[in-house]
């Protein structure tokens, strides 16, 4: 028998698979669908202080091998989840949850992560400051070091759970703001969000996606996932949480010699509902054809020699 | 919804650039006409999502106008070849109501959901009436099939080639109904939204990521406030939407 | 009959599609298969004041819709470009050539392009600021305004020849690098060049490349490609050539509706060797398709309205 | 080198993971034993080099091993499916030379092209031999279609269940042979240069972007200087060689 356990932040999890923020929304779609306690854990849509529409559709648009979208981090706000998803969550989820956090200020952050912080259902907060879809917004805070450990200092000052920063790639130099974020504190470095991108209609001869922009995922993206899981994995000394383009137990083994402790799958849930379970399954038979028996000993394998 | 291997039993051209397909496989989470599939195909990242038609214990039929790279590959598939098929997505048409005499008004690709929508609604005792819009004469499909339920069928061409000439709307004079469901483009939801006097349902298209509630891709805005168009519609109610 | 012409820095080109530097060599081995004067011109690997081998192999490595290389600029250098391809590709090509060159330092760029200046085949400089497979080497240069600048201004100041500065997308900011690079002197902005990656090998455990890293290109790369001539248009007033996963006539009017004045076809050259003259037969076709008569006329179409 | 569209007229499992597959289509930019073509397949981005094992005038034979996602799907293809093929590519065998009695020394996949090489040797009248070294007994495969053309094959298995208990090279001892061709793994090729003490030559493998010499992803260094393996290779001759 292989052993799929990691260990995140002191906390064990069944396997490394956790469905990616706002590919999941708050597990009540795939909790019709199959037992999502099979799961490693999983990271909720991201949360705003205040509740959001988001962008004007269309949100999204096809690309090969990905596609972009542009959501806008619609959510019911902080409250909301914690009155009304978090005890809807309790009843079909009973493992730590991964509180997915943004916001436009680092006051912001910080309150919505105090606000979480009272959550027993929450294991983990993941601070997105990588947003490319909302103007002024998230992923300002990700494209500069200072900025990236201004907010992480400011959520590690209200909250005693692990805090993962989860970075955005487009970035000239990923290492540096992973190394600031571990610097001010941060317990994991979650990476990578989505790259910004765009698609034209040929026959309206406008951007597909109403803001213009968005964000690509999907296998399209996962080499430059793995270069930059690499490189922050050499970097830095807390874990490594690997995303992008992640969607079969093969991908899950190369994001966790990459570096990655745990991995997590976003825009493959959307394609197939039953990616994270159909994953998980296969993951013991790919992991013999490979020779893993325990997966933490592969993590960051491909750093040896 | 259930997810499933789908094996095509036929493939037909109909006329203008639609097509009919018939599929097998479960059809057990079909609840309600309007419903819709999503499909997988090879060399596409997201899936293709399309109407039910009509369906019945172990197969389903869709009808699809080939506009792009997916629904022209859609067109070459051939009997026996098999797809990965989400079934049964979104709330369809809400066919419980006290009216008589529903008005079915469809254009395009639309008309597709408003034929098993029309058998559900003569097998309640109802009196249905449909108004078909096509482009041109040479576009007009499935108004034979739906004359054959026996519900009486006009026929609207904004060329004037056949039927009456115009929008679906030019065709509502002397139409006796005390409801409306609606499938086709936005302009023609606009007309009808001016013209017609009673409640109705309308069916709604948008870009989408998942197709089954997952993603928030295709959020629109109601007077119940923000609803997803694949889980909670894709049919709203005339008295929800905010045009 | 639709037309396909464009013109750039005064030249005007049959049609707008360009073989990339790096997948056309100088041109025989295509020459041998078709009579390459259909192109509108094509830009010859990335050439070096001094010979250069380039990295070990494995160089290549696959992925969804894409792959990486990390050639490392192999080429002859200069000198035995100047001397022995291109009498050669007179034999074959009868249109200004586009001359793609690297350096590792300022006055190597300049140098090359001096003696690259001679030449009446060159009717364009390629700067390639941006190779991500050597060390030391161009990508930095690429990654700050400032030197791009600086390589651009000694390139300006050694040749009377149209210069293209050919970018990286691996930075936070393209559009602050492309305006510095209009500001001192160039006369068109190409891009993109490779995006950053790596595979692992589940058998060896080890990354795919030899070099471990390598660049990114082909189809899984358009959609951040779009977005960064789209932006990069809307900056500066001289012409963009556009590349990044091009490989049929509809991409290159994708490309060219988001501000592409020209367009580059990398990738896909070395899956179909045809496809350069594949996308130049179709493309009247698609044009008619799309109601596109001149194609000058939908050159940043997009940003319309 | 021709493109083309080749038809499968059979694929067959051999023994191990092995497989034939016969292709039909334009075989007239062929020049050489130990050429290769190129497989574009469905879903995935590069081509597939696999050397040629043998050809006449509207067909070939090609032999490969099942190690990953490509050659899957190629096990998978049925006769009748097609491939887009990059036919005749690279230098192959040199054959021309004084040589009489050269020996063929082939290791796993690597032992296809030495088929169409023994051919072509007996063609001009040489007296080639024939050492084909395998795993184990379990995964042998072409022995017979070697023996058949009637040169004399020995047989190495490296855990010793059938044939000579060894390597390539430990089934040397009393062959005569006055020049060597080889294609196989890199630890049989150390052996070999250890062992042989004629002339020969050696094919190579390399990861590939073109496969036709465009994109230096396949460079090696020679004595002779940077050479592309797919394009001035994959056959080099031993004199050139950098170890
Ligand atoms: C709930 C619903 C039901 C539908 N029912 C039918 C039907 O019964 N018959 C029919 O012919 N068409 C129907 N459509 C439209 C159909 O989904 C599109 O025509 C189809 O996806 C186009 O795919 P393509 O690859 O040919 O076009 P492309 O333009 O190449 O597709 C590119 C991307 O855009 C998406 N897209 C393009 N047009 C639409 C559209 N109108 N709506 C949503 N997404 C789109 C595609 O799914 C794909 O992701 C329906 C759409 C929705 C949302
Ligand atoms: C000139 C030449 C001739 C060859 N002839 C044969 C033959 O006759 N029979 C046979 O079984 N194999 C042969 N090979 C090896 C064959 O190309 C690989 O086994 C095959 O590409 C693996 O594809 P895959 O998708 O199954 O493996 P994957 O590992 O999934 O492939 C991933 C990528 O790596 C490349 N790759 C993997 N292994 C090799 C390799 N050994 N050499 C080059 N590229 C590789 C693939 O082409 C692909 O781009 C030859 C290789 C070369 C270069
Ligand atoms: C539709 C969609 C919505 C997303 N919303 C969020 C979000 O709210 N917060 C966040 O941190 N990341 C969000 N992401 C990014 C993903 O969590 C993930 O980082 C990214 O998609 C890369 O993984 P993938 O290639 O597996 O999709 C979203 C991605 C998609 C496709
Ligand atoms: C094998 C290979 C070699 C390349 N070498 C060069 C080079 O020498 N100089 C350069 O400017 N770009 C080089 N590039 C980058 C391409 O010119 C192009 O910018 C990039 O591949 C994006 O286009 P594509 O997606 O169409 O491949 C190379 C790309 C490939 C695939
Ligand atoms: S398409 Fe994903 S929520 Fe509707
Ligand atoms: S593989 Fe491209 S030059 Fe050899």
């Amino acid at each position: 028998m292989v052993d799929t356990r990691v260990v995140l932040n002191g906390v064990t999890l069944d396997n490394p698979v956790i469905p990616a923020s706002g590919t999941f929304g708050y597990g009540h779609e795939f909790a019709e669908l199959y037992d999502i306690n099979c799961l490693g854990t999983f990271s909720f849509k991201g949360t705003t202080l205040s509740p959001r529409f988001g962008n004007p559709t269309p949100r999204i648009a096809e690309c090969t091998g990905g596609m972009i979208n542009a959501v806008g981090l619609q959510n019911p706000g902080v409250a909301k989840v914690i009155s009304e998803e978090l005890p809807r969550l309790r009843t079909y989820f009973h493992k730590p949850v991964v509180a997915n956090v943004s916001g436009f200020s680092v006051g912001e952050y910080a309150e919505t992560c105090r606000l979480l912080d009272a959550c027993p259902e929450v294991g983990w907060l993941e601070v997105n400051v990588s947003c490319p879809n909302v103007h002024g917004g998230g992923m300002g805070f990700g494209t500069s070091p200072e900025m990236a450990a201004a907010v992480t200092r400011a959520v590690k000052a209200v909250t005693t759970k692990p805090v993962w920063l989860k970075l955005t790639p487009n970035v000239t130099d990923i290492v540096s703001i992973a190394k600031a974020c571990e610097d001010a504190g941060a317990d994991g470095i979650s990476l990578i969000n989505t790259l910004l991108g765009m698609r034209i209609d040929l026959k309206t001869r406008k951007p597909v996606i109403a803001n213009k922009m968005g964000g690509l995922s999907g296998s399209a993206v996962k080499p430059i996932a793995l270069r930059m899981v690499y490189q922050v994995y050499e970097a830095v000394k807390v874990p490594v949480i690997g995303m992008g383009g992640v969607s079969s137990a093969e991908d899950v083994l190369e994001m966790m010699l990459a570096g990655a402790t745990a991995v997590q799958v976003g825009a493959a849930n959307l394609v197939n509902p039953f990616a994270c379970r159909d994953i998980i399954k296969k993951l013991p038979c790919v992991m013999e054809k490979y020779g893993v028996e325990k997966l933490t000993d592969i993590i960051g394998g491909a750093h040896n020699g | 919804m259930n997810q499933g291997i789908y094996t095509v039993k036929s493939n037909r051209a109909l006329n203008g650039s639609y097509y009919e397909m018939r599929l097998q496989g479960d059809t057990s989470s079909v609840t309600a006409p309007g419903q819709f599939i999503n499909i997988k195909l090879d060399g596409f990242f997201l899936r293709r999502p399309i109407s039910l038609c009509d369906w019945d214990g172990q197969s389903l039929t869709i009808l699809y106008k080939v506009v792009g790279a997916g629904t022209e590959v859609m067109a070459e598939l051939r009997p026996g070849q098999t797809l990965d098929v989400l079934c049964g997505l979104g709330n369809g048409f809400q066919t419980g109501g006290s009216e008589r005499m529903p008005l079915l008004l469809g254009g395009g690709a639309g008309i597709a959901p408003l034929y098993g929508l029309a058998k559900a609604l003569l097998r309640q005792g109802k009196q249905p009436a449909a108004i078909l819009a096509f482009n041109t004469a040479a576009e007009i499909f499935y108004s034979r099939e739906f004359e054959a339920l026996g519900l009486p069928v006009r026929v609207a061409t904004a060329d004037g080639s056949a039927g009456i000439k115009g929008f679906v709307t030019d065709a509502l004079a002397g139409v006796d109904y005390d409801y409306f469901y609606t499938c086709g483009p936005m302009p023609m939801y606009r007309a009808i939204e001016r013209s017609v006097t009673t409640s109705g349902q309308y069916s709604f298209e948008e870009r989408m990521g998942c197709g089954f509630g997952a993603c928030m891709g295709c959020s629109c805005m109601t007077k119940n406030g923000s609803k997803r168009v694949c889980k909670d519609g894709p049919v709203f109610l005339r008295e929800e939407i905010i045009w």
